[in-house]
C-alpha cells in the first residue's frame, strides 16, 4: 500500500478565495493510502517546498499529491522538490484546483466539492504510480535556423559564437529579410543597410555558419536532440562556389521585364539577378519562370558572358539530409495584402502605396534612387497622407484585417513623416491615426520631434474614402478631436498595412509539430515565462514569427532563442520523457496494429522464444518499443486490442482509477 | 432466512502481529476483533483469507490447535493476495473463513508412531501445526525427527522457534540443511532428498512430507528405496481452491476434491488418483 | 389426479399467479425461454428451453455479500432480501432430474445457503414429453421422459391437462387449485405414456448406454488415447457448460463499486483456460486436459462421489449448441466401445 | 445527483495535455466560468483515450463524456487527433446505433489559445446533457449510491 | 446443394497427402447427426476415405485453426477454404498470425450453407435424416413423412447476403472462381438505423440481455485472436467473466466489436455459434457500413497487407458529431 502525502495550496487567495482548503485537506485525509494531509499558503514557495520535504522524510512517504495550480506551471518544481527529498520525481501528481476549479467556479461549496473530487482522482492515480527513470538520448551538436532575416542572422551568430555549428535556411536567394528593404530605422534613424550588412558579412565569414540560400525545408523528423531534416536546395542554375558576384550577367541578360520583388514590383529586373548589392551570398540566381534559355532552350547569353563559367542550366533541385539538435523558427512577416481594402483605392491608383513600398521609394538603392516621387508620374508629391492601422485592430466580425495591433507602424510612420519633412520641407504631411503607440526607449521623444520640430499634421481620425480624381487623390477623413469632416487633395497616400506571419510558417509548424494560434503566429510554451520556446521540445522561436515586434525586440528575442539553443546543445545527454510506451511480451499478438499508428516509428518487431507450460519452446513475433524515439502519445495503447501495450505514467489502470474516483 | 451456519460468509480477522521470517515469507497472527480465535481447527487444516477487492486465497493454519489465543499463517509472497498481505500493517482487518480440508490423522494413524517430518522451504508452515501439536501431547507419540531444508539460511522459515524450542526438546532430532554453501552456516549443505538418504532412517516411522513438488517426488523415491511403504507417507497438496467446500469444481484430482478430501493425502491414495497434478 | 381443459389453463395460471410468481416457457422468434407469466401469455409447446431452469436455483451471477472498508476496518453486509415463493411450470423430465443432481452438490454439508434459500421457495410443475427429438437421450440415464418427477406432474393430452401432485409442496399448491380443476382418472394419461415410450424406442440415440462408465472407473478412461482426437478442435468456449442444466462449477469474484466491494458468485467453465490458473502455474494446461475433466466429471467423478448417479440428464442442449458439434454422446460412443452404437 | 432541486449531470472531460488542457488553463486565467459538473482528466494526447475509458465513465455514473484535443493538424504528436477522430466517429455512431443518446458524447478541438471556446463548449455541453437527464442507458446499477 | 462434391475434396486431400505436399488435412467429419459436422484433422488417407464429409452444413471457418496448427510442426497443413474464409485467411496474414509457407490452401466454391435452426423450423422436430437432392433437401423426421425443402429457403442469413464468391487467397482452386457480389447485406442495419433511439435501445436491450457470456463468439471469431483477451486478464481492470449488470453485456459486445472494427471480414461465424441466437453480426456490420460511408469502401482481408481503417487516417476525415448524424441518417 502506498504512503501518500497530500498538500493543498492556498495560492494566497487564488484558491483559498473560492475553495475551502481546510475542508479539502481534511476530506483527503481518509482516502485509501493517504497518511498525511496538510495545506499551506504557498506550496510552491521555499517554505512550502520545505513542508513537503520534511513530510516525506518524517512520514516515509512513497507518493505525494499537490492540490495547487496547473501542472503546466509547477509540476517540474514539485518534482524537483520530491527528488531533493529522495523520492522518485514521478511519484508526484498535481490536482489542478486553481485554473480548473477555484478560478472558474465562484460558489464556495460546489467549488470545494469539486476540488475534493479532483484531489481524490490524483490520490487514486498516485496509488498506482511506479517510480520512473527518464531515458537518455544523445544530442547532435548542430542547430538549424529557418529564415535568414535579422532574427535568423542574430540567432545564428550568437549560437556560432558559442562554438556550435549552425545552418541557416533562407528561401530567398540572399539573407537579410525585410530589414534589407528598409531605408532608415527608428528611433535613431541610422541606415538599415549600414547596421545589417556588417552582420550579414559576419554570417558569411563565420566558419561555424553554413548558409543554404534559395532553399526550403522539405521534411522534419525525429525529436529534440535528434532532428533529421531534409532541405531542398532549389536549383539557381549558377554554381555558387565559382560565381564571384561580378554582376556582368545581370546586365547582359536580354530578358528585362521581370518584376523586381525586392522593390515590391515597382521596377523590373533581369531573368538572372542579384537581389541587391550587399546580398550574401553574393551569387547570381536565374529565375526559372522568366529565363528564355530554360523555357525554350534558345539564349544562353549569361553563360557566354560569364568569365568564371559559373552558369549551369542543368542544375537540379538538391535534397540535403542533415541531423540537428535544435531548430529555430525565424520565418519573419509580410504586410497583409490590400486587396480587401478597396476603400483606399490601393488597386485603382498607383499613388496609393504601402509603407514598405514608401521605404523602397525613399531608399537610395530603391526604384527611384532615393528621390521621393509619385510612382504614377514620377513627380514630387506636395501633399502626403499617411493612414494608420490599415488592417490592424479590426474587430473580429469585420471579415478583413487582423484583430491585433501590428505594433511597429506608429513608429515607422513617424519616421517617414519626419524624414519627408526634413528632406522636402515644402511637402505637407498628414497622419490619420487612432492612437499613436510609442512604448519603447526614446520612442515618444522621437514622435514629439516629428510633431513639434517638423510640423507633421497628426489628426486623430479615420480616413473614410480615398478616390482618385485626375492626378490627385481626394482623401475624405474625419477629425474626431475637432469633430469635423476633412477633404484633402493628396498627391500620395501611404497605408500603414498590418503585418502577418510569412505564408511558409503554417506548413513548417505542421512539420515541426509546433502549435500555432488562430493568426498563424507560433504559440510560445508560456506567454510570460517561456516566450522564445515552442511547446514542442527542441523548437525555438525568434523574431516576428512569434508576434509583431520591432527590430530591437527581434534582436533581443533572437539572442534569447540562441541562449536557449546553446543551453540545449551544451548538454551531452538529454534526459528523455520517461512516460513512454512499453509492451507486455506475454500478451502481445505481434499483429502490427501499434507499429502502424506510431507517428515516430518507435515500434519494431522481434522474434522471441517463449517456454510453454508443456516444456516446449515456441518462437513468437512481439513488439519492442525504442524508448528514445517514443514520445508517449499513447496512440498504440488503444490500437492494441489485448492491452499488452501500456503507457508508463498514464497506464490504463491509472486512468481508469481516476475515472472511478471522479464518478464515485 | 435459515439459521444454519453461512458457509461462504467470512468472519472479520485482525492482524495483531507481523513477523518477517524470510525475505519473501511473513508470519501473520490473526484474531477476531474481540481478541479471540476465529474458529477451532485441527492440525493441517486450512483457512480462506481475503481482502475485499483484492481476492481470496487458501492458506494452511501454521499455529497448533493447542494455541488458544490466536491463529498464525506463514505466507510467501507470490500472488496478488499475498503481495497485498505483505504490505499490510498491524491492525489491518481481513476476512477469514474455515476450517477447511481434513486434518492429519494425529489422533488415530499417528498415535504412538515414530514421526518423521520432511519439509522444504515454505512447506514447513503446514507441518508446524502438527509438530507443535505433537510436542504438546508429547506422550502420545514416539520419536520425532524433523528434516528441514531451504534455499539459503535466511530462507529457513520460523528459524528461531526451531533453534530455541525444537532443538532443545528431548526426543526431537532436528536436521537442517541448505541448498548451497553460505558463510555463517556450519550445518549440513545439500538438497533435502539426498540428506534424507544420507541420514538413513529405519523404516517403521510415519513420514509427513510437504514442500515443492520436485522435492516431494525425489524424497518419495528415496524413501521407497529405503524400504518405506507408500501407506506410511503423508503429504499435503497445493492446488487452486476457490470455495473451499468441495463445490466449485476446480481443485479436483480425479474424483477427489483437494479442499474437501485433502489437502492431506496418504501417498497410496494419491497413487490411485490420476497423475493430473 | 386432477385435470382441466386446455381452454381454461389460463385460469389455472392466474390462480397460481395469485399464490406465487409463475414462470412458464414462452416462445419468441429467438427460441423459447422461461418468462414470468402475465395475462395472455401463451404457453410454448417447444420441447426444451434455450436456457435451462437451473438459473432459478443457481443463477448465472448472485451477490454473496458486500464489504464496506474505511481505513483498516471492514464491515460485512449480507444484503440478501427474503426470497418469495415462485412456481416454474412446464419443466421437462431431464431438467427436473438436474435439480436432484444439483441438490446432491449444494444441499450436502457444508451447506450452500444461497441455493437452499431458492430451492425451498421454488415449486416445480413438470410437463411430460410427448414429442422427444433426435438429440434426446434421457433414457440412457434411466429418466422416464413420459412420466417425470417434480412437485406436480402434468400430462398434456389432446384437449386436457392432467395434474398429479406428488410432494407435499405439490399437494399444497394443488389444494389451492381445487376451484379450477376437476377429478380425473389416469387412463388417457397412461395411454399417452405408452405412446411416448414407443416413440422413445425409435429415437436415434435410444440404445446409447452409459454402463461402461460410472463410479471408480477413473483409471480406465483417464489415459485413453481417444481424448486427443476428441478434443483437437474444441475452442475452449463456455457454451456447453453454460447451457448444461447440471454444470455446477462457479467462481467467486470481488467487484469494487466505488463505495464498497461486492463479492459475487458466477458460473465458471472448466473449459476456460484460466479455470485452474494459480499464482505459480496451472494444473490443466492443455485443452485436452480440460476437455477430459468435463466429461470425466459427468461420467465418472460425479458418480464416484454420488453413489453411481450420473451428472448428465441427456437433455441434448450441448449437442445442439456446441459450435463444433463435439459433445458427450460422441465421447460416450468413442470411449464406450463399439457395441454402444 | 440533485442540487437545489434540478438535476446536476456528472461530466467527465478528457483533455489533451498540449492543447485543450492549456485551453482549460487559459479559461481559468481569464476567469471564464463554466459549470463545476465538468471534471477534467489530463491525458498525453487525445489518442490515448480508449473507448473503454469512455464506457467506464458511463458505467461509474457519468452522464456525459467529452473528449478535447488539438485541432487536426496541430497535434503535438502530428497524427494523434486524426486517430481519435476516426475512433470516436465510429464509437459514437455505434453508441447511437445501440440507442444511447448522441448528445451524451462529444469531441471538441480546442487549441491552447481558445480559452473562451473551452468555457463556452463546457457550458453548452453541460446544458445539453442536463436536458437529457440522468444516464439511464449506460449505467451500472451496482455502482449507483 | 454444393457444386463441388465430397469425393472431389476427399480425392484432392488424399492426392496431396500421398505426394507429400502436406502431412495433415483440416477438414470436416460427421458429428452425431447428419447436420452436425465437426472440424477434424486427418493424417492418413483411409481416415479421409472413411470419415471425410462435405455437405450443406460445413459452415465452420478454418482460418483461425491455422494459428495453432502452423505452430505445431514444420510441415504444411492442407486447409479447404470457402470464399468468405479466404478473407479471414488474408486478414490473419496481414496480422502475421501464422506462417504462410506452412499452409497449403485449397479454395472450394460454395453455394451457401444451410442454417440448422431454419431447417428445424421448416421440417419440424425429430429430424432423423437429411438427403440433398438437386436444389432441395429431403428431410425425414420421427413424426411426419419426408419433406422436401428448397435449399434457398434454409440458407444461413450470412449466405443469403453473401458478399463474394471470389477466393482472395489460395494455392489451388477447385472449380472456377466466382466474383464479388454487391449484396444488400446492410438492409438489416439500415432497418435498425431507421428506428428511433428508444426503439433501438429496446431492441438491443432485449437481444443483449439474453447473453450468457459463454465467449463462443469471441473464441470462434478469426479476428479475435489475442493471446490473452483483455476481458480474461485480471490486471486489465475491465476483466469481466459474467454479466452481473446489464451494462456489462453492452460493454463486452461494444468493445469486442470495436476491437475487430476494420478487421472483421463479416464471415458471420459469431451469429452462427451464438447459443442464444443474438444477431451479433449486426454490430460488426454497423462498423463496416460506417467505415464504408465515412472512409470509403474497405473490405477487410481483400488483399493481405492492406492497412485497416482504424490504423490509418486522412487529414480530411469526417468529424465525430457529423459522423453520428451521417451514420444514423444514411438511409432516412
Amino acid at each position: 500500500m502506498q504512503r501518500i502525502g497530500v498538500f493543498v495550496c492556498w495560492c494566497g487567495s487564488n484558491i483559498a478565495g473560492t475553495v475551502d482548503v481546510q475542508a479539502v485537506s481534511d476530506a483527503l485525509q481518509n482516502e485509501p493510502g493517504v497518511v498525511f494531509s496538510t495545506n499551506y499558503q504557498y506550496m510552491c514557495s521555499q517554505a512550502g517546498q520545505d513542508i513537503i520535504k520534511n513530510a516525506i522524510a518524517e512520514h516515509k512517504l512513497t507518493g505525494i499529491v499537490v492540490c495547487s495550480c496547473s501542472p503546466r506551471m509547477h509540476e517540474a518544481t514539485f518534482r524537483k522538490t520530491a527528488a531533493a527529498a529522495g523520492l522518485n520525481p514521478y511519484m508526484v501528481e498535481i490536482a489542478n484546483i486553481r485554473e480548473q476549479c477555484s478560478w472558474v467556479h465562484k460558489d464556495m461549496p460546489t467549488g470545494t466539492e469539486k476540488a475534493i473530487i479532483l484531489g481524490k482522482a490524483a490520490v487514486a492515480k498516485v496509488n498506482l504510480n511506479a517510480p520512473l527513470k527518464p531515458g537518455e538520448s544523445p544530442v547532435t551538436k548542430r542547430a538549424l535556423v529557418i529564415g535568414g532575416g535579422i532574427a535568423g542572422i542574430q540567432t545564428a551568430l550568437d549560437i556560432a559564437e558559442a562554438g556550435f555549428p549552425v545552418d541557416i535556411v533562407e528561401k530567398k536567394p540572399t539573407i537579410g529579410g525585410k530589414m534589407a528593404q528598409l531605408d532608415k530605422t527608428f528611433p535613431t534613424l541610422d541606415c538599415a543597410a549600414c547596421i545589417l550588412t556588417p552582420k550579414m558579412v559576419d554570417v558569411a565569414q563565420n566558419e561555424n555558419i553554413r548558409i543554404f540560400s534559395y532553399s526550403e525545408i522539405e521534411e522534419v523528423g525525429g525529436f529534440v536532440g535528434n532532428f533529421d531534416v531534409k532541405i531542398r536546395k532549389k536549383a539557381r542554375f549558377v554554381n555558387e562556389d565559382i560565381c564571384t558576384g561580378c554582376g556582368i550577367c545581370t546586365e547582359k541578360c536580354p530578358q528585362k521585364k521581370v518584376p523586381n520583388e525586392f522593390n515590391l514590383g515597382m521596377d523590373n529586373r533581369r531573368a538572372i539577378y542579384i537581389p541587391f548589392a550587399q546580398a550574401v551570398p553574393k551569387v547570381a540566381t536565374i529565375d526559372a519562370d522568366y529565363c528564355t534559355m530554360l523555357k525554350t532552350g534558345k539564349c544562353g547569353v549569361c553563360s557566354k558572358v560569364c568569365t568564371a563559367g559559373a552558369i549551369d542550366y542543368t542544375q537540379k533541385d538538391e535534397i540535403i539530409e542533415e541531423k540537428y539538435g535544435a531548430i529555430v523558427a525565424a520565418t519573419g512577416f509580410n504586410p497583409i495584402s490590400m486587396d480587401k481594402f478597396d476603400e483606399y483605392a490601393y488597386n485603382q491608383s498607383k499613388d496609393v502605396i504601402t509603407s514598405l513600398e514608401f521605404e523602397r521609394l525613399t531608399n537610395a538603392a530603391g526604384p527611384s534612387a532615393g528621390k521621393l516621387v509619385r510612382p504614377s508620374d514620377g513627380k514630387h508629391p506636395h501633399t502626403i497622407v499617411f493612414v494608420q492601422c490599415v488592417g490592424s485592430r479590426c474587430s473580429a466580425c469585420a471579415e478583413k484585417g487582423k484583430e491585433y495591433c501590428s505594433k511597429i507602424c506608429c513608429m515607422y510612420t513617424a519616421k517617414h513623416a519626419m524624414l519627408t519633412r526634413d528632406k522636402y520641407p515644402d511637402t505637407d504631411v498628414y497622419v490619420f491615426y487612432i492612437d499613436v503607440r510609442t512604448p519603447g526607449k526614446a520612442f515618444d521623444e522621437f514622435y514629439r520631434r516629428a510633431v513639434e520640430e517638423y510640423g507633421v499634421h497628426y489628426i486623430k481620425g479615420m480616413v473614410g474614402k480615398v478616390s482618385p480624381e485626375g492626378d490627385k487623390l481626394m482623401v475624405q477623413a474625419s477629425d474626431i478631436l475637432a469633430n469635423k469632416q476633412l477633404h484633402i487633395e493628396a498627391d500620395l497616400v501611404v497605408l500603414a498595412a498590418a503585418i502577418e506571419p510569412d505564408k511558409s510558417a503554417r506548413p513548417l509548424a505542421t512539420q515541426l509539430t509546433a502549435s500555432m494560434d488562430t493568426n498563424d503566429f507560433f504559440t510560445e510554451a508560456h506567454p510570460k515565462l517561456r516566450p522564445v520556446e515552442s511547446p514542442t521540445a527542441g523548437v525555438f522561436l525568434s523574431g516576428t514569427c512569434q508576434g509583431p515586434k520591432d527590430i530591437p525586440e527581434t534582436v533581443s528575442q533572437a539572442s534569447a532563442a540562441a541562449a536557449k539553443v546553446i543551453g540545449l546543445l551544451a548538454k551531452d545527454k538529454l534526459t528523455g520523457n520517461p512516460c513512454v510506451a512499453g509492451s507486455d511480451e506475454l500478451m502481445c499478438n505481434g499483429c502490427s496494429s501499434c507499429e502502424r499508428v506510431c507517428p515516430y516509428g518507435a515500434i519494431t518487431y522481434v522474434d522471441k522464444e517463449f517456454r510453454m507450460p508443456d516444456r516446449t519452446t515456441r518462437v513468437r513475433r512481439v513488439a519492442s518499443v525504442n524508448e528514445a524515439v517514443c514520445q508517449g502519445c499513447g496512440a498504440c495503447t488503444v490500437a492494441c486490442p489485448s492491452g499488452a501495450m501500456d503507457l508508463k505514467g498514464f497506464a490504463t489502470k491509472q486512468i481508469i482509477a481516476e475515472v472511478d474516483a471522479i464518478c464515485r | 432466512m435459515n439459521n444454519r451456519e453461512e458457509t461462504l460468509i467470512p468472519k472479520i480477522g485482525v492482524i495483531t502481529d507481523v513477523r518477517i521470517d524470510t525475505p519473501d515469507v511473513k508470519t501473520f497472527r490473526v484474531v477476531t476483533p474481540d481478541g479471540k480465535k476465529a474458529f477451532e481447527h485441527r492440525p493441517g487444516q486450512c483457512a480462506m483469507l481475503s481482502i475485499p477487492g483484492v481476492g481470496e486465497a487458501m492458506f494452511s493454519i501454521t499455529s497448533s490447535p493447542t494455541n488458544a489465543e490466536f491463529m498464525e499463517f506463514s505466507i510467501k509472497k507470490c500472488g496478488c493476495v499475498t503481495e497485498w498481505l505483505h504490505q499490510a500493517e498491524v491492525g489491518q482487518q481481513i476476512t477469514i473463513r474455515g476450517p477447511y480440508g481434513n486434518p492429519f490423522p494425529v489422533d488415530d494413524a499417528f498415535k504412538g508412531q515414530d514421526l518423521l517430518f520432511i519439509a522444504g522451504g515454505i512447506g514447513l508452515a503446514p507441518l508446524r501445526s502438527v509438530i507443535n501439536y505433537c510436542r504438546h501431547y508429547r506422550e502420545n507419540y514416539g520419536k520425532i525427527d524433523i528434516v528441514y531444508g531451504s534455499r539459503s539460511k535466511d530462507d529457513l522459515v520460523d528459524y528461531d522457534e526451531i533453534i530455541n524450542e525444537w532443538v532443545k526438546d528431548d526426543g526431537i532430532d532436528v536436521h537442517l540443511t541448505i541448498d548451497n554453501e553460505q558463510e555463517g552456516w556450519d550445518g549440513h549443505v545439500g538438497f533435502v532428498p539426498n540428506y534424507v538418504k544420507e541420514l538413513g532412517f529405519d523404516t517403521n516411522k510415519t513420514v509427513i512430507i510437504c514442500g515443492p513438488p520436485i522435492m516431494i517426488k525425489f524424497t518419495l523415491q528415496g524413501l521407497i528405496e529405503m524400504g518405506y511403504d507408500k501407506t506410511q507417507v503423508y503429504t499435503t497438496m497445493e492446488l487452486r481452491m476457490k470455495c473451499g467446500i468441495g463445490k466449485c469444481g476446480r481443485c479436483n484430482i480425479g474424483s477427489k476434491y483437494v479442499c474437501k478430501d485433502g489437502p492431506v493425502f496418504r501417498c497410496d491414495e494419491l497413487e490411485e488418483l490420476p497423475d493430473e497434478y | 389426479m386432477r385435470k382441466c381443459s386446455i381452454q381454461n389453463l389460463d385460469a389455472v395460471f392466474s390462480k397460481i399467479a395469485e399464490e406465487a410468481k409463475l414462470y412458464i416457457p414462452q416462445d419468441s422468434e429467438k427460441g423459447t425461454d422461461y418468462k414470468e407469466w402475465t395475462e395472455g401469455a401463451v404457453l410454448s409447446n417447444a420441447l426444451n428451453t434455450n436456457r435451462s431452469p437451473k438459473d432459478f436455483f443457481f443463477p448465472q451471477t448472485e451477490n454473496l455479500m458486500e464489504f464496506k472498508t474505511s481505513g483498516k476496518e471492514i464491515e460485512i453486509i449480507d444484503n440478501r432480501d427474503e426470497m418469495e415463493d415462485f412456481v416454474v411450470f412446464g419443466v421437462r423430465a431431464c431438467d427436473v432430474k438436474s435439480f436432484e443432481i444439483l441438490d446432491r452438490v449444494f444441499l450436502v454439508e457444508p451447506y450452500d445457503s444461497y441455493y437452499a434459500n431458492r430451492r425451498e421457495h421454488g415449486v416445480i410443475i413438470s410437463m411430460a414429453c410427448t414429442r422427444p427429438v433426435e438429440t434426446c437421450f434421457c433414457q440412457t440415464f434411466d429418466i422416464d421422459a413420459a412420466n417425470p418427477e417434480g412437485d406436480i406432474v402434468c400430462h398434456k393430452t389432446e384437449n386436457d391437462i392432467f395434474f398429479n401432485a406428488v410432494t407435499e409442496k405439490g399437494n399444497a399448491l394443488m389444494a389451492k387449485l381445487e376451484g379450477v380443476t376437476e377429478d380425473a382418472d389416469s387412463s388417457e394419461v397412461d395411454a399417452q405414456i405408452e405412446k411416448t415410450h414407443e416413440i422413445m424406442k425409435k429415437l436415434p440415440l435410444a440404445n446409447l448406454t452409459a454402463d461402461k462408465f460410472g463410479a471408480d472407473k477413473t483409471n480406465e478412461f483417464f489415459d485413453a488415447p481417444e481424448w486427443k482426437e476428441l478434443s483437437q478442435s474444441c475452442l475452449g468456449c463456455g457454451t456447453c457448460t453454460f447451457v448444461c442444466p447440471t454444470c455446477q462449477c462457479y467462481d467467486i469474484k470481488d467487484y469494487n463499486t466505488g463505495h464498497g466491494v461486492i463479492r459475487f458468485r458466477c458460473w465458471d467453465s472448466c473449459m476456460y483456460s484460466d479455470f485452474t490458473k494459480m499464482a505459480h502455474g496451472n494444473s490443466r494446461n492443455s485443452q485436452l486436459e480440460r476437455f477430459r475433466q468435463r466429461f470425466m466429471h459427468k461420467l465418472v467423478y460425479y458418480p464416484t462421489n454420488n453413489d453411481g448417479l450420473f451428472s448428465c440428464v441427456g437433455c441434448g442442449r450441448c449437442l445442439a449448441k456446441c459450435p463444433i458439434s463435439m459433445n458427450i454422446v460422441k465421447v460416450m460412443k468413442t470411449l464406450g466401445g463399439k457395441d454402444n452404437e | 445527483m440533485q442540487i437545489n432541486g434540478e438535476f446536476q449531470p456528472k461530466i467527465v472531460a478528457f483533455c489533451c495535455n498540449w492543447c485543450s488542457y492549456a485551453g482549460a488553463d487559459l479559461a481559468g486565467n481569464n476567469r471564464l466560468a463554466y459549470p463545476e459538473n465538468v471534471k477534467i482528466i489530463k491525458v498525453p494526447c487525445s489518442c490515448r483515450v480508449n473507448p473503454m475509458f469512455i464506457l467506464r465513465a458511463f458505467q461509474r455514473g457519468a452522464d456525459g463524456v467529452i473528449l478535447c484535443g488539438c485541432h487536426p493538424g496541430d497535434c503535438h504528436y502530428t497524427s494523434g487527433n486524426y486517430y481519435t477522430r476516426r475512433r470516436m466517429a465510429l464509437l459514437f455512431s455505434m453508441l447511437n446505433y445501440l440507442g444511447i443518446e448522441k448528445e451524451r458524447t462529444r469531441v471538441e478541438w480546442v487549441s491552447a489559445a481558445e480559452g473562451a471556446k473551452f468555457a463556452q463548449t463546457m457550458n453548452e455541453f453541460t446544458e445539453a446533457v442536463a436536458a437529457l437527464g440522468e444516464n439511464k442507458r449506460l449505467e451500472d446499477l451496482r455502482c449507483k449510491k | 446443394m454444393q457444386k463441388v462434391t465430397c469425393d472431389t475434396l476427399a480425392a484432392k486431400a488424399c492426392e496431396l497427402l500421398e505426394n507429400g505436399t502436406v502431412d495433415r488435412v483440416l477438414g470436416w467429419k460427421n458429428g452425431e447427426f447428419v447436420y452436425d459436422v465437426t472440424p477434424a484433422l486427418f493424417t492418413t488417407t483411409d481416415d479421409i476415405k472413411s470419415e471425410f464429409v462435405f455437405n450443406d452444413f460445413c459452415g465452420a471457418n478454418f482460418s483461425k485453426y491455422l494459428i495453432e496448427e502452423t505452430r505445431k510442426t514444420e510441415s504444411k497443413v492442407l486447409v479447404f477454404l470457402k470464399p468468405c474464409d479466404t478473407y479471414s485467411f488474408n486478414q490473419l496474414l496481414t496480422e502475421h498470425r501464422f506462417d504462410r509457407e506452412k499452409v497449403y490452401a485449397v479454395g472450394i466454391p460454395c453455394e451457401g450453407m444451410a442454417d440448422i435452426t431454419k431447417v428445424k423450423a421448416a421440417a419440424g422436430d425429430g429430424i432423423t435424416a437429411i438427403k440433398a437432392e438437386g436444389e432441395n433437401l429431403v428431410i425425414s423426421t420421427l413424426y411426419d413423412e419426408d419433406k422436401a425443402v428448397a435449399c434457398a429457403d434454409v440458407l444461413a442469413e450470412r449466405c443469403m447476403v453473401c458478399k463474394s464468391k471470389k477466393h482472395v487467397a489460395y494455392d489451388e482452386l477447385l472449380g472456377e472462381d466466382g466474383d464479388v457480389i454487391d449484396s444488400n447485406r446492410f438492409d438489416e442495419v439500415e432497418k435498425l438505423e431507421a428506428m428511433t433511439e428508444d426503439e433501438r435501445f429496446a431492441f438491443w436491450q432485449n437481444e443483449l440481455s439474453r447473453c450468457i457470456r459463454c465467449n463462443a463468439c469471441r473464441d470462434v471469431c478469426p479476428a479475435c485472436t489475442c493471446e490473452k483477451c483483455v476481458f480474461d486478464n485480471p490486471e486489465s481492470s475491465v476483466a469481466n467473466k459474467a454479466i452481473s449488470d446489464s451494462f456489462e453485456e453492452k460493454m463486452f459486445h461494444i468493445i469486442r466489436a470495436f476491437h475487430v472494427a476494420g478487421r472483421c471480414t463479416d464471415c458471420g461465424e459469431c451469429s452462427r455459434v451464438c447459443p442464444q441466437n443474438i444477431p451479433l453480426h449486426l454490430l460488426n456490420r454497423k462498423f463496416i457500413k460506417d467505415i464504408n460511408s465515412f472512409y470509403g469502401e474497405y473490405q477487410a482481408g481483400a488483399e493481405a497487407g492492406s492497412r485497416a481503417p482504424l490504423v490509418d487516417y486522412t487529414t480530411e476525415d469526417i468529424e465525430p458529431t457529423d459522423a453520428v448524424l451521417k451514420g444514423a441518417s444514411d438511409n432516412a
